[in-house]
């Protein structure tokens, strides 16, 4: 079956239901295509070596001006293709469009540059890592906090932009059975949203229901509180902007941050304690170092970074050098 | 400019006298006459607008201030501005306008008024027009 | 076509006859005989230079695009530099090089002479333009030294409004330019309804005529919505005045529609002309009538109409109404329609043609094959389902370039190369033209074809780094922009190594039958030694061709003698 | 080939008024009608660009009613309607104007045109009342929207949604809009001054014409944003 969908082998795995649908219209698409091109192709070329022209005044083998029948045949082929790939495509995108009602339901919240991810029943976001369950509809509520991003899975066959203001919806389902669960796929943002646009990965892991049913999204977490900051500073999305090597990126680096003294753009002075990064997290344009002006931070509410995730964040910073 | 002046040399071959073919002065009574229905059109449009006379005509108003607007728009064209003697080419070109823009309002109306509607089971059309954005800390200004 | 013009054997003529005037490139010298020039031939040359230096500095920013992609974590940049070339790229490819390249330095060299014109009709305007074009790419200039712009060529709200780059200056660079190129469409408009020679009725103007008309209707109609989006662009990053943005109400997908409803149209903006001057192009070398002349003048039109009405297949993706969606996508089905009659129709008129394989047949040959695939793979985009999955991708960069570059671009070297003799009077080398046109043909489909690959796996655009498994495809599209730059650089050598020392054109290099052809070469200031009057049928290769016989060069004593007895350049 | 032609129309007290039609035109004809169709597609152009603003403009109306109907509230009615008396009443004498000329009557047309001048700066003189009643009041597009507290804006507008939008579109559409006006009023300014000197006659009014056209685009678009900013529907 596989093959068949697919059979020129350009596209990704298959892993939502919609690949049943789109991949073999991208293959009709696909080999229809050729055989135009292929046509056209073989008759220009006939054309220029049967006709070429020997000498220079060599006149043209006839002057056809125009042949009423022929013309009207190859009006009428592509417009008849045309509409047959129009229905097809809208009957497939109905589809995509309209998520059924037993899906469960997930938040997606979008940043520069980073994706976090409401699992049902839960209040925490899960940063950049998404656990989907295969044979089951899954809808995705999503909203961003800044400009606009895409959410992509190239596996799913799936997109939506993600349009500050406005909550946009998706679904997909991994089809059971078909091997997907324990495979992993990328996430990508696919509509340009600055700096770090293509480091705003994910991935989506599919699991089967039973492992969905043990919050797979839950667990993972190191022991040590720095590991777990450590974790938190490359998943959120600090690390898209922060540096660790003092090298200067979209906001100051934490290369030796822990204690640091500096001055802000209003004058004043700062020094990077508990109650500063706590700050900064949750109220970002609060405090504004010196030389970043154009601050782009939105902040981190608690169910991006809880109280206590902050606390691993300050654990894992005082050992940066 | 150079390019020409040195080209004088063609001189000024072909002298033609008057040449009023292709002016239509109205008469003067006709423009006064559309200048009094426009005046006439502007107090229509301020005594049926519910801010003046609190007549509640609901959604139908804007249409009813749009038509009445037309037909002033109308007016200025056709007479003020020679549109109803001048070639149709004229016409056309200033009178097409008006459909491409058409096109420009159907699309850009129709998509905000329907959207989100095709999925009803995802949250009402209410619920998914509602701008999110006042959840979220407002950034400083520029 | 017969006109009332002498046709003369090209075997006995011997070329030995004077002209009776100079021509536009002698007929007046100095700087200011250029800059001030109301000539249209002169002022389509002035942005025949414009243009291509433009093509170069984009193209150079395009290579150092594909060089920084030769590893997944970008060879070259930082992502903020990476994306400000790409975006730098896009501008100067799509706002100061395509848009004007075939209408404003062709079209206006060309078209006149094609109406049987001795200008257009509004030759001061025409100067106006151009200098609005020079305003605006000054201005495009001026942001990048100014801290250029990352937003990409579409100036996506509410990133554009809240990036802190040069959003503004450049804003207005692209408003500045797109009066330039209302101005010009709106001047060649007028050209072809009121300068067409006498007998010239609509159907007997060459299809090159028929596509700039198609072509300035939409820049006319279109460009000025792009004007007042970006005016409140810019008017929104200084005042915040919320149009756009969400922050303050505004919708940020009313910014898309407003660009698209532009930047479609504009698509058409860039390639009709295209399929015009490849119109021309395959008649004359395939020494044949265009096959199916009306159909491909009505396609024009009707591609011209369609595209006002398929803009939202941009937005797919973007959230707009589904309904709309399906209107969109159906009606843009019928963009393919038109475009397939006009590809059957050039292979048709190749077949059973008297085909010189000369160079600028050759870009056209490479045209039409990059053109099919871009047709093509357009289709893809235009199906709804289909669409989500690559919307966005590397699959929509390998389309649009197919069709702006591998199409438009080539179309616009297959003219240059096409009317090279007529504008100066000298030949390049052919051999090399050749050699320069495969290449580029070879050169596109190494860059392009990985490009289609990669973004049906579903390699995003606008991406300064990407994950590993693209990076194969991504080192052949280097290698094949490396071919693409050596194709280009080899065509300005020659071209420029021509008008040093090349071989004299022959009066009518191509033997092209259009009224064009029926000039002196190069073209008087007035381009005609005598009002031509059409009378005989457009494209008519069998009644002679013409071969004016007063238009070899002058030479120096002899032209010393006459501007002496006739008073020229007093 | 082509030569320069010469008009030579008699002017009504017995002289000889000429106009040379420019070098690559055959006629006087052929050059006045391509005038006259490269300013009516301007005139689309300007339609077009205007269109984009009322466009957003139906478009929040309807996403946002009561802030569109509260803010119309705030503008002076009266105001606007006097605007649009004056602007109607210079579009009148503006088509007298041309009229004139098309008769060969320099005095009657120079006096049409500063009538017509006249009530373009009435109208940018009401306008700059508008304008700084609401700033004085903090009522400005975006940046400049932050309504005194206890003013009345600040008291219609209490609680609505995005205010701001309805004033950065009133300031947006009634700014380009007065631009045009301004402009309108330098090349009428400019008229004055070529008819006072007798260049216009039945012979050569294109230019009388065409700023004729364009006032009354000027006048067209305000009477479409009089009912839409003031009268709120």
């Amino acid at each position: 079956m596989l093959a068949i969908q697919d059979p020129f082998g350009q596209l990704p795995v298959p892993a939502s239901t919609f690949a049943a649908d789109i991949d073999p219209l991208y293959t009709f698409l696909f080999a229809t295509s050729l055989f135009f091109f292929g046509l056209i192709l073989a008759i220009l070329l006939y054309s220029i070596v049967r006709y070429r022209r020997k000498h220079a005044d060599q006149p043209a083998a006839n002057n056809t001006t125009h042949n009423t029948a022929l013309e009207v045949v190859w009006t009428l082929i592509p417009t008849v293709i045309v509409m047959v790939v129009f229905a097809w495509g809208l009957v497939g995108n109905m589809d995509q469009q309209v998520a059924p009602k037993d899906a469960i339901g997930y938040t997606v919240r979008a940043k520069k540059w980073a994706w976090g991810i409401i699992h049902p029943g839960d209040a925490k976001q899960t940063p950049a890592e998404m656990w989907v369950p295969e044979g089951k509809p899954v809808r995705v509520t999503m909203t961003s906090e800044d400009v606009l991003h895409s959410f992509y899975v190239p596996a799913f066959r799936q997109k939506r932009d993600v349009v500050p203001g406005v909550r946009q919806i998706l679904w997909f389902e991994v089809p059971e059975g078909q091997g997907f669960a324990g495979q992993d796929f990328h996430l990508f943002c696919a509509e340009y949203c600055g700096d770090q646009h293509s480091k705003m990965a994910g991935t989506v892991h599919v699991v089967n229901q039973e492992e969905f049913a043990n919050e797979p999204w839950k667990g993972g977490l190191p022991d040590d509180p720095v590991a777990r900051g450590e974790y938190w500073y490359t998943k959120a999305g600090c690390l898209a902007c922060h540096s660790l090597d003092g090298s200067r990126r979209v906001g100051p680096s934490y290369q030796g941050i822990w204690g640091r003294e500096g001055k802000l753009v209003d004058g004043s002075s700062y020094t990077v304690d508990a109650e500063y990064v706590h700050e900064s997290i949750r109220k970002p344009q609060a405090k504004i170092v010196e030389g970043y002006d154009t601050a782009v931070m939105t902040a981190y509410d608690e169910t991006a970074l809880s109280d206590e995730d902050i606390a691993d964040i300050i654990e894992w910073m005082k050992t940066l050098k | 400019m150079s390019d020409h002046s040195t080209h004088g040399a063609h001189g000024h071959d072909e002298v033609v006298v008057d040449h009023t073919h292709h002016a239509h002065p109205a008469s003067a009574g006709l423009f006064f006459a559309i200048y009094a229905a426009l005046l006439f059109f502007t107090f229509l449009t301020v005594a049926i607008a519910e801010p003046v006379s609190g007549l509640h005509l609901g959604s139908a108003s804007m249409f009813i201030a749009m038509l009445v607007a037309s037909v002033k728009a109308s007016l200025v064209m056709a007479v003020f501005m020679h549109l109803k003697w001048d070639t149709a080419m004229n016409n056309i070109a200033f009178l097409g306008s008006l459909i491409f823009l058409s096109l420009l309002f159907l699309f850009t109306i129709s998509d905000v008024a329907t959207r989100g509607q095709a999925d009803p089971a995802a949250s009402t059309p209410a619920e998914y027009q509602q701008p999110v954005f006042h959840e979220y800390e407002h950034k400083g200004g520029h | 076509m017969t006109t009332n013009i002498p046709t003369v054997d090209p075997a006995t003529s011997g070329g030995v006859e004077l002209r009776k005037e100079p021509s536009y490139l002698r007929v007046s010298s100095g700087l200011w005989s250029w800059l001030g020039t109301l000539d249209h031939k002169r002022i389509g040359l002035m942005y025949l230079v414009g243009v291509t230096a433009a093509f170069l500095v984009g193209g150079a920013l395009a290579f150092l695009v594909r060089l920084h992609l030769w590893t997944p974590d970008g060879a070259l940049f930082e992502p903020a530099t990476y994306n400000q070339v790409f975006t730098l790229h896009g501008v100067f490819m799509v706002f100061i090089f395509i848009i004007p390249a075939i209408p404003a330095s062709l079209g206006n060299f060309v078209l006149p002479l094609m109406l049987g014109a001795p200008d257009v009709a509004l030759p001061r305007l025409n100067l106006a333009s151009f200098y609005l074009w020079c305003t605006g790419t000054i201005l495009a200039i001026y942001s990048i030294i100014n801290g250029a712009v990352d937003t990409g060529w579409t100036f996506y709200t509410p990133y554009s409004l809240e990036t802190g780059t040069a959003v503004v200056s450049m804003g207005l660079g692209v408003f500045v330019l797109g009066f330039s190129s209302i101005f010009t469409g709106l001047n060649f408009i007028v050209t072809i309804h009121k300068m067409r020679a006498r007998g010239q009725t609509w159907f007997k103007m060459p299809l090159f005529c028929w596509a700039i008309y198609a072509t300035s209707v939409l820049q006319v109609l279109a460009t000025p919505v792009l004007g007042v989006t970006v005016l409140l662009l810019a008017f929104e990053h200084i005042y915040n005045i919320g149009i756009f943005d969400p922050q303050y109400g505004g919708d940020p997908v009313l910014f898309q529609h407003f660009f698209w409803f532009y930047s479609h149209p504009a698509v058409y903006i860039m390639i009709l002309p295209g399929m015009g001057v490849i119109s021309e192009v395959i008649s004359v070398h395939s020494r044949k009538p265009l096959f199916g002349y009306k159909l491909i003048a009505f396609s024009s039109i009707s591609i011209a109409v369609i595209s006002f009405l398929v803009w939202g297949h941009h937005m797919f993706t973007s959230g707009q109404s589904e309904f709309v969606m399906v209107a969109f996508s159906f009606l843009t089905m019928f963009v393919a329609i038109p475009t397939a009659i006009k590809v059957f129709s050039w292979v048709a008129t190749i077949w059973g043609g008297s085909v010189a394989l000369s160079a600028p047949m050759l870009y056209a040959i490479a045209f039409l094959i990059i053109f099919t695939i871009g047709g093509l793979t357009g289709v893809f985009l235009g199906t709804l389902s289909v669409d989500i999955h690559l919307h966005d991708t590397y699959f929509v960069v390998a389309h649009f370039h197919a069709v702006m570059m591998g199409s438009t671009a080539l179309a616009f070297f297959a003219g240059v190369h096409h009317w090279w003799p007529k504008m100066f009077g000298v030949m390049y080398n052919e051999t090399l033209a050749k050699i320069s046109a495969v290449l580029i043909l070879v050169g596109f489909n190494v860059t392009f074809l990985p490009q289609f690959e990669m973004g049906s796996l579903g390699m995003p655009r606008r991406y300064a780094t990407y994950v590993e498994e693209f990076q194969i495809y991504h080192q052949i599209s280097t290698v094949g922009a490396a071919i693409l730059g050596i194709g280009f650089a080899l065509m300005v050598g020659y071209m420029l190594a021509s008008l040093a020392g090349g071989r004299r054109a022959k009066a009518n290099e191509w033997g092209g039958v259009t009224l064009d052809w029926h000039t002196p070469t190069p073209p008087n200031l007035y381009n005609f030694d005598e009002e031509p009057v059409m009378t005989g049928d457009l494209y008519d290769y069998t009644s002679g061709i013409p071969d004016y016989g007063k238009d070899a060069p002058m030479d120096k004593d002899e032209l010393a003698e006459r501007q002496a007895a006739e008073g020229w350049n007093a | 080939m082509s030569g320069h032609a010469k008009v030579v129309t008699p002017t009504p007290d017995g002289g000889f008024a000429t106009h040379e039609v420019a070098h690559h035109f055959k006629t006087a004809e052929q050059e006045y009608q391509s005038g006259k169709l490269a300013f009516w597609l301007f005139l689309a152009t300007e339609v077009m660009l205007f269109g984009g603003l009322f466009a957003a403009y139906i478009i929040y109306h309807d996403v946002y009613p009561e802030t569109f109907v509260a803010g119309g509230s705030t503008l002076n009615w009266k105001l606007g309607a006097l605007n649009t008396v004056f602007l109607l009443t210079s579009s009148w004498t503006m088509a007298m104007g041309v009229r004139a000329s098309q008769l060969s009557q320099k005095k009657a047309l120079v006096g049409y045109l500063v009538v017509t001048w006249l009530f373009a700066a009435g109208f940018m003189v009401v306008k700059y009342f508008e304008y700084s009643g609401k700033l004085s009041e903090g009522v400005g597009p975006g940046y400049w929207f932050n309504p005194v507290p206890g003013s009345h804006y600040a008291e219609v507008l209490e609680g609505l949604p995005f205010p701001n939008l309805f004033f950065a579109l009133y300031f947006t559409m009634t700014g380009i809009h007065g631009i045009h006006v301004l402009v309108g009023m330098i090349l009428i300014g400019w008229l004055i001054v070529r008819a006072q000197k007798g260049h216009f006659h039945s012979g050569f009014y294109l230019p009388v014409d065409l700023i004729g056209l364009y006032w009354h685009v000027v006048d067209v678009i305000w009477i479409f944003l009089f009912p839409l900013l003031y009268l709120v529907p």
